[in-house]
């Protein structure tokens, strides 16, 4: 159905495609693999039209491909859902949807039909959706079937994903996965991209993994392991951190109780409890605009205390705020890094001591001191091994993995008492992901509480001590690691053990508050 | 095609974009004036004798470019901090006039404070006609553009409104205009015979202590980043919207320094007339600085000298006066384009 | 008594009519501009530039519509400037305005004296004419108020049903409107973020100029420096007030001629107790109240003011 | 004698009625052959100084301008020039030894228009739009609304100043709401007014320029400035190597042709002659000076 030969695009000196050829297959589901920046979204954006490759030719159905324009390739019956969603979240899902699919000089628009159309196809593929509702207040699994419905809407026989996963909560995933499948039974073929290797190998019928820039190998995913696909992406043995037994010290962070508004009104938290202790990690398990980001901005010091107690390192307070977190010694992670944990603008050594710009090391009388900065910067950098070309790089610069690394670097630098790591790899390859775990097993092993928030199951089994879940702003209590599945986890998600949700095996709101 | 960033500017093409700029805008300029009639060799002569051919012509430059210096800080300190503060021109009258009302109001002021005081008190006013907008911005979410160019319209009626009434001067045979400011409230001409005054050092002080500001100091890098990302500050436990309020008694308190180099410097009273579009000039000058404090004198330097040579073009040649202001704009639209093409480059794809 | 009489009578309306007209064309303009993405603050300019052109086709010979459409060229010409600088090439929305507004009203003046270098009094030309009588004079108060108005001013009202429908019933205005949302959505779209943008502003540049023409063939017959005062500033206003609407532009520039209206008649009726710059002040310091109770809502076009550039993050 | 050159300096356009009538004397002296004369128009209060230094350096033998609002920085430069002459509209005195002053001192027929105005209105009921109320604009409204008050003592005036020089879809609002509240005679200081008064069918009152032609139907009297007497009297000075520090403003009066009533034209037979009459013997007593119209330079007020 399609075939890429020889595909070469270099970003002036960096060759981000180096002569890839990939043959995709009608009723396929082909995986492609590869390390942050190995060139996975590149080869899409060629693909599509989005760039337009140095070298190399593309046949869709046996014909060529005109290179350079979405349009074309929408034409061919290539439909892309980008990595980073392309909404207008002002817009109906309806307008969302129909962009671009009529004459720009037609007078008038066939709302009538393009209802019915999309009524039809969230039938057929459970992507169910109002047309009416505005993007900006739908969920970003619904998000998510707006922008595959984009695709079908287009008759797409070919379906391209670039991480449709990293924001999606298990459950979400699941469904997206019977989606796919539904596709492919009908004939459609599928491009995807994911760092998630259980997903991979769970839906897959065939990977193609990159390594910087290069095809190193395509084979079935029948058969392939873990180890052996991280192996492919890396070039080298992926060790995953080991997790040790906890050594629980006093309590860092302590919500009594605690109740709170999020902005616009929308996410609540009820009453919420749960004490984390030095030396433990406690896992927040929840389907995301469950109240965990108003949870973490408490913690962060970006929200305030309605009714209840919290908590940190010792100090109570009602109105937190950031600065005082960071006096406080809280290392925080937030969820995520472009909009709140860098500056992209600002150099490396300007993001490294945003926080502490008014510690006496940092500035006197109002005045920077650079020279200190950046050599702190210059140590940071090398210590947690953020490849840049130098501190007074702009952060915008970096990759994804290195902006993390930085703000891991950031939060972990000062040997915090309470660490609050909010979606810490989000999007982040697998090598990137052992790094950043392992840092943070060591801080919980140096005696740091940490709390950990993430809608990736894999992560919270994989660091949590114990695991809480939240579903609705109510937070269930945290139980050990042992006792919990990913079954379990997944039904507390949904809502079962919620008292409002008429769970059937109710739980008494005390025991569920009691931490 | 498509444009792609540039790793680095070559050093070159930093030293020819500004010259290819002006070769541009001097070919449009070439155009307009063979349209009137006028010899061009002969207009470009009058226009470099009118911008630089004579101590006269320079200290005329320089007296131009003082005001404009301080409204292009004004400008590239608010936009850094992405508060677009287009009411400049407001806050250069209501500086004005609050630096003329402390220096004829009876306060008992006595002399070798009388010019600190009226220095400081330009400043406070036009800071607070900027902290007004800001507060709605940061408390309301009002788009701070349409404030500030309203308040252009309000500022001047109530400027008016005081020189017909409370402040009008007795002596000014009914013609609204302020008392003249007594002579230890001005600032003194560095050069006798030419108009060149104090305001000049006054702004290059600024440009100095404003760069210093924003490179070296807690507040510049605050200022900085709330600009460039204010969840990203609010995070890192900067104050946004107290940053944002300095911003504004800073930039506010620039423009309303230009208003009393104007007042205080040239011409000693208030009249409505008294700029000629320094607000909008100061956004022309701050953006050709690429809201760099110390580019700010340069571009005001280069927008006064091609508006004093062009006008005095105009004369001695006999093209119709407003080509000045056309020539400023054209080398304005050209330089901008031209510095963009020194960080992005034509590609094909 | 006195104010009631006044607030209902046919001819304050009549003339809250007139005086919006300039700022409804002016209005619609910027709004098609900024709900593509462009902030267009060449509005002043390009407003002068069109009463300039139009005025001077007439007074050349061209009949009144004819001077519009060379004013509505004159403003699709201006506005391509404005769109290739800030569209293809992305420079600053701010400073690329301010600068069309310079270039245009310059080049107004300049090709004015050019034309017509010994004027001692400003020459004129036979506006539009009032609509006065006709079968609507049946209708006893609207009549008047229709009766003492003038066609462009019927076309502005109607422009504004217009646009309202291009931008929320047809492809053309979907378009227009995602590329203000989401450039990046519309590119992946096979949607060219550039033409539409392009198209926009030069659409809007058309309406803004026709706005400043009214000035001078309809409201009055000559064309004079500085003549403008503003109007192109209060329309940025107006949309930031109409939430990017053209309905509730259309109420905006009606309100806003409503306070301008009121504040003449003021004026007169207090016989000068108070200071004349207060009613000056009146239209603008209501105009900032309005915005502080209406901005709570307004929720912006996302990508106004960001520039698109294919390929770049 | 030889020619003189003569540099103007304007702060608005030339069409701008005070302006048109400088720079129309000045160009008749050009066209004579006695000056070479050049100009500068829209000279921003920031750059007047600059431009009349500039004239000044180029040794042009006269600047003729408005000092209005520079006045200290004209006055500089003319102390800087002591051989160059300079002609200024102005309301101060005039400084040795070359700074002389002119002022549209053209009350006597805004005065003249004013009785007219009062005989002419049947609503008795006047309207004045002007622009800002400066001293050049109210001593004719003063003069203006006297005039009328003498022949109809019942006359009441609404006034309005609409904040601008150059806003004529302004003025012509504010002009059609005296209308709406019986203003049939309407005083017409900025361009716009005769407009509103000739689509509704009311009358208007010219000031500074006659514009009758346009407006047949409308402007019944103008009260003219000329600025001839003034200008040719001080290209003379100058010629004659006499020029000094002098008031030039009394040549703007009636008496040495400065200023006139205008023809009544078109109204030639509409204003009633008994009317005229009165109108004619007030001329008549001006000119011979038996009667002097007051010079009120106060903002005028309302009095309905
Ligand atoms: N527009 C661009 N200009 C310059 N370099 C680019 C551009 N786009 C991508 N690159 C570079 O090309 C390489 C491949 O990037 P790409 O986005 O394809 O990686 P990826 O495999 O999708 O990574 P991830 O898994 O993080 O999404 C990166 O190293 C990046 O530095
Ligand atoms: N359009 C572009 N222009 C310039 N550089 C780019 C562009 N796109 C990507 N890059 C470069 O690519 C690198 C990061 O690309 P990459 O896509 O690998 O990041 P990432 O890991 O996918 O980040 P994220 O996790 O946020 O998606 C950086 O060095 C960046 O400078
Ligand atoms: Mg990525
Ligand atoms: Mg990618």
């Amino acid at each position: 159905m399609l075939r890429l030969s020889g595909i070469t695009k270099r970003f002036g000196a960096l060759t981000a495609n180096d002569a890839i050829d990939l043959d995709l297959r009608r009723g396929e589901i082909l995986a492609l693999l590869g390390e942050n920046g190995a060139g996975k979204t590149t080869l899409m954006s060629i693909l599509f039209g989005h760039y337009v490759a140095d070298e190399g030719r593309i046949e869709v159905f046996g014909d060529p491909l005109p290179a350079g324009s979405p349009k074309a390739a929408i034409a061919a019956g290539l439909g892309m859902v980008h990595q980073h969603f392309t909404l207008a979240e002002n817009l109906s899902v309806l307008d969302n949807v129909t962009i671009g699919t009529e004459p720009l000089w037609k007078p008038g628009r066939d709302r009538a039909g393009a209802r019915r159309r999309i009524a039809e196809l969230g039938q057929r593929f459970g992507l169910a959706v109002d047309p009416d509702a505005r993007v900006g207040a739908l969920s970003v699994g619904e998000r998510q079937k707006v922008e595959i419905l984009k695709a079908l809407y287009r008759d797409a026989r070919i379906l391209i994903l670039d991480e449709p996963t990293a924001v999606l909560t298990p459950q979400e995933s699941e469904r997206l996965f019977v989606t796919l499948r539904a596709m492919v039974a009908d004939g459609l073929s599928i491009i995807f991209i994911s760092h998630k290797l259980p997903e991979v190998m769970a839906v897959s019928d065939r990977v193609a993994v990159l390594r910087a820039g290069r095809m190193i190998d395509q084979r079935p995913a029948a058969g392939l392991d873990r180890a052996t696909l991280a192996e492919l992406m890396v070039g080298r043995k992926v060790s995953r951190p080991r997790h040790t037994a906890a050594n629980p010290g006093a309590p860092a962070l302590v919500f009594d109780r605690v109740s709170a508004t999020g902005a616009g009104g929308k996410p609540k938290l009820h009453e919420v409890s749960l004490t984390v202790h030095a030396g433990e990690i406690v896992g927040i398990a929840g389907v995301s605009g469950n109240g965990q980001s108003l949870l973490a901005d408490l913690a962060a010091g970006m929200a305030r205390v309605e009714a209840g107690r919290l908590t940190i390192l010792d100090h109570e307070t009602r109105r937190p705020d950031p600065a005082a977190m960071v006096r406080l010694g809280v290392g925080r992670i937030p969820e995520d890094r472009h909009a709140e944990g860098l500056v992209g603008d600002m150099n490396v050594w300007e993001n490294v001591i945003a926080e502490r710009r008014n510690r006496p090391e940092f500035s006197r009388w109002g005045f920077l001191r650079r020279a200190t900065a950046r050599a702190h910067a210059a140590e940071l950098v090398r210590d947690f091994e953020v490849r840049c070309p130098s501190v007074d790089a702009t952060v915008r610069q970096l990759s994804g993995g290195n902006m993390q690394k930085l703000i891991l670097g950031r939060a972990l630098a000062l040997h915090p008492g309470l660490i609050l790591a909010n979606q810490p790899t989000r999007g982040l390859d697998i090598g990137a992901v052992a790094y950043v775990h392992q840092r943070l097993l060591e801080a919980r092993d140096g005696g740091a509480a940490i709390l950990l928030i993430s809608e990736d199951l894999d992560e919270i089994l994989a660091l949590s001590d114990r695991v809480a879940v939240i579903h609705a702003g109510h937070l269930t209590p945290a139980r050990p690691r042992a006792e919990v599945t990913v079954s379990g986890l997944g039904l507390l998600m949904a809502g079962a053990g919620d008292p409002d949700a008429g769970d059937p095996h109710p739980t008494t709101p005390e025991a569920a508050h009691a931490s | 095609m498509r444009l792609e960033r540039r790793a680095e500017t070559p050093p070159l093409l930093s030293v020819a974009v500004p010259v290819l700029a002006l070769l541009a805008a001097f070919i449009i300029g070439t155009l307009l004036i063979m349209i009137s009639g006028a010899s061009v060799p002969a207009a470009y002569a009058a226009m470099a004798e009118g911008a630089f051919g004579s101590r006269f012509a320079l200290t005329e430059t320089l007296t131009r470019a003082a005001p404009l210096m301080l409204t292009g800080l004004a400008a590239a300190v608010a936009f850094r901090a992405r508060l677009w503060n287009i009411g400049a021109e407001g806050q250069l009258y209501g500086g004005a006039l609050a630096a003329v009302w402390i220096g004829t109001a009876p306060l008992g002021i006595p002399d070798t404070l009388l010019l600190p005081a009226v220095i400081l008190a330009g400043a406070v006013a036009g800071g607070l006609l900027l902290l007004g907008p800001a507060v709605l911005k940061t408390r309301f979410g009002v788009d701070e553009v349409v404030t500030t160019l309203l308040l252009n319209f309000i500022v001047l009626l109530f400027v008016s409104m005081m020189i017909e009434g409370p402040m009008k001067d007795p002596m000014a045979m009914g013609w609204p205009q302020s008392e003249t400011l007594p002579m230890a409230a001005e600032l003194p001409r560095l050069i006798p015979r030419t108009r060149l005054h104090a305001g000049l050092i006054m702004a290059l002080v600024a440009a100095g202590l404003i760069y210093v500001m924003m490179t070296r100091t807690v507040l510049g890098f605050e200022m900085r980043a709330v600009g460039a990302s204010p969840r990203a500050a609010r995070f890192a436990g900067m104050g946004v919207g107290r940053v944002m309020l300095l911003v504004a008694l800073i930039s506010g308190g620039l423009a309303g320094l230009a208003g009393v180099s104007e007042v205080a410097g040239r011409t000693g009273y208030l009249t409505l007339d008294m700029s000629p579009g320094y607000g909008t000039g100061g956004v022309v000058v701050a953006m050709l600085a690429q809201l760099h404090p110390l580019g700010v004198v340069l571009g005001a330097l280069m927008v006064a000298s091609i508006f004093v040579g062009a006008d005095a073009m105009s004369r001695a040649v006999g093209v119709p006066t407003y080509i000045a202001d056309v020539l400023v704009a054209v080398s304005l639209l050209c330089m901008l384009t031209a510095m963009l093409f020194a960080r992005y480059r034509l590609r094909r794809g | 008594m006195e104010f009631i009489d006044l607030l209902i009578s046919a001819g304050l309306w009549a003339t809250v009519l007139r005086i919006a007209t300039p700022l409804i064309f002016g209005t619609l303009g910027e709004l098609i501009c900024e709900r593509a993405g462009v902030l267009n603050l060449g509005i002043e300019g390009i407003m002068t530039m069109g009463a300039m052109v139009g005025w001077m086709a007439v007074f050349q010979g061209a009949d009144l519509w004819t001077g519009l459409a060379v004013a509505a060229a004159a403003g699709l010409l201006v506005g391509l400037l404005h769109g290739l600088l800030t569209v293809p090439l992305g420079l600053s929305q701010h400073v690329t305005g301010l600068g069309i507004t310079m270039l245009a009203t310059s080049l107004s003046y300049f090709a004015y004296r050019l034309l017509l270098p010994e004027t001692t009094t400003p020459p004129s030309i036979t506006p539009f004419a009032p609509l006065g009588d006709g079968w609507w004079q049946a209708v006893p108060w609207l009549g008047e108020v229709i009766g003492q108005q003038t066609a462009p001013t019927l076309l502005a009202l109607a422009l504004v049903a217009l646009v309202a429908w291009v931008l929320y019933r047809t492809p053309a205005g979907l378009a227009v409107r995602m590329v203000g949302e989401n450039p990046a959505a519309a590119d992946a779209q096979g949607i060219s973020v550039t033409g539409v943008r392009l198209a926009a502003v030069m659409a809007g540049s058309a309406l803004m100029a026709v706005g400043g023409a009214f000035l001078t063939l309809s409201a009055f017959n000559a064309f004079f420096f500085n003549m403008m005062g503003g109007r192109g500033w209060i329309c940025i206003a107006l949309v930031v007030f109409a939430s990017w609407r053209p309905g509730k532009a259309l109420l905006g520039a009606l309100l806003f001629a409503f306070f301008d209206a009121v504040q003449t008649r003021l004026q007169q009726m207090t016989g000068g107790a108070l200071p004349y710059q207060l009613f000056l002040m009146l239209p603008y310091l209501l105009s900032i109240l309005a915005l502080v109770v209406m901005s709570r809502r307004a929720a912006y076009p996302q990508a106004l003011m960001v520039p698109f550039r294919k390929g770049e993050r | 004698a030889d020619k003189i050159k003569v540099a103007s300096v304007y702060t608005v356009p030339i069409e701008q009625q005070w302006v048109s009538r400088i720079h129309i004397a000045l160009d008749a002296a050009a066209k004579r052959g006695d000056i070479d004369y050049e100009w500068s128009e829209s000279v921003s209060n920031a750059d007047y100084e600059r431009v009349m230094r500039e004239y000044a350096e180029k040794g042009v033998d006269m600047v003729v301008g408005e000092a209005f609002a520079v006045e200290q920085a004209a006055r500089r430069v003319a102390r800087d020039y002591p051989e160059t002459a300079f002609l200024m509209g102005s309301s101060f005195k005039p400084q040795a030894p070359n700074f002389s002053v002119f002022d549209n001192y053209i009350q006597e027929p805004a005065y003249l228009t004013g009785m007219i105005a009062g005989g002419m209105t049947k609503s008795n009921v006047i309207g004045v739009v002007g622009g800002f109320p400066i001293p050049e604009v109210n001593r004719l409204m003063n003069a203006f609304m006297a005039g009328a008050l003498e022949v109809n003592p019942d006359v009441k005036f609404m006034v309005s100043f609409i904040g601008s020089w150059f806003d004529p879809p302004k003025a012509k609002e504010a002009a059609f709401a005296m209308i709406e509240r019986k203003a049939d005679v309407l005083y017409a200081e900025r361009f716009g007014v005769s407009d509103a008064a000739k689509e509704r069918g009311v009358l208007a009152i010219g000031n500074v320029i006659d514009t009758q032609a346009q407006y047949p139907d409308t402007v019944v009297a103008s009260a003219l400035w000329h600025m001839e007497p003034t200008i040719d009297a001080a290209i003379a000075a100058v010629k004659a190597k006499s020029f000094k520090a002098e008031d030039y403003g009394h040549y703007s009066n009636m008496k040495p042709g400065g200023a006139s009533l205008a023809p009544y034209g078109t109204f030639e037979d509409k204003i009633p002659a008994e009317l005229k009459a009165k109108v004619e013997a007030k001329k008549a007593a001006i000119l011979d000076g038996s009667f002097t119209v007051e010079v009120n330079d106060a903002e005028p007020k309302p009095t309905m």
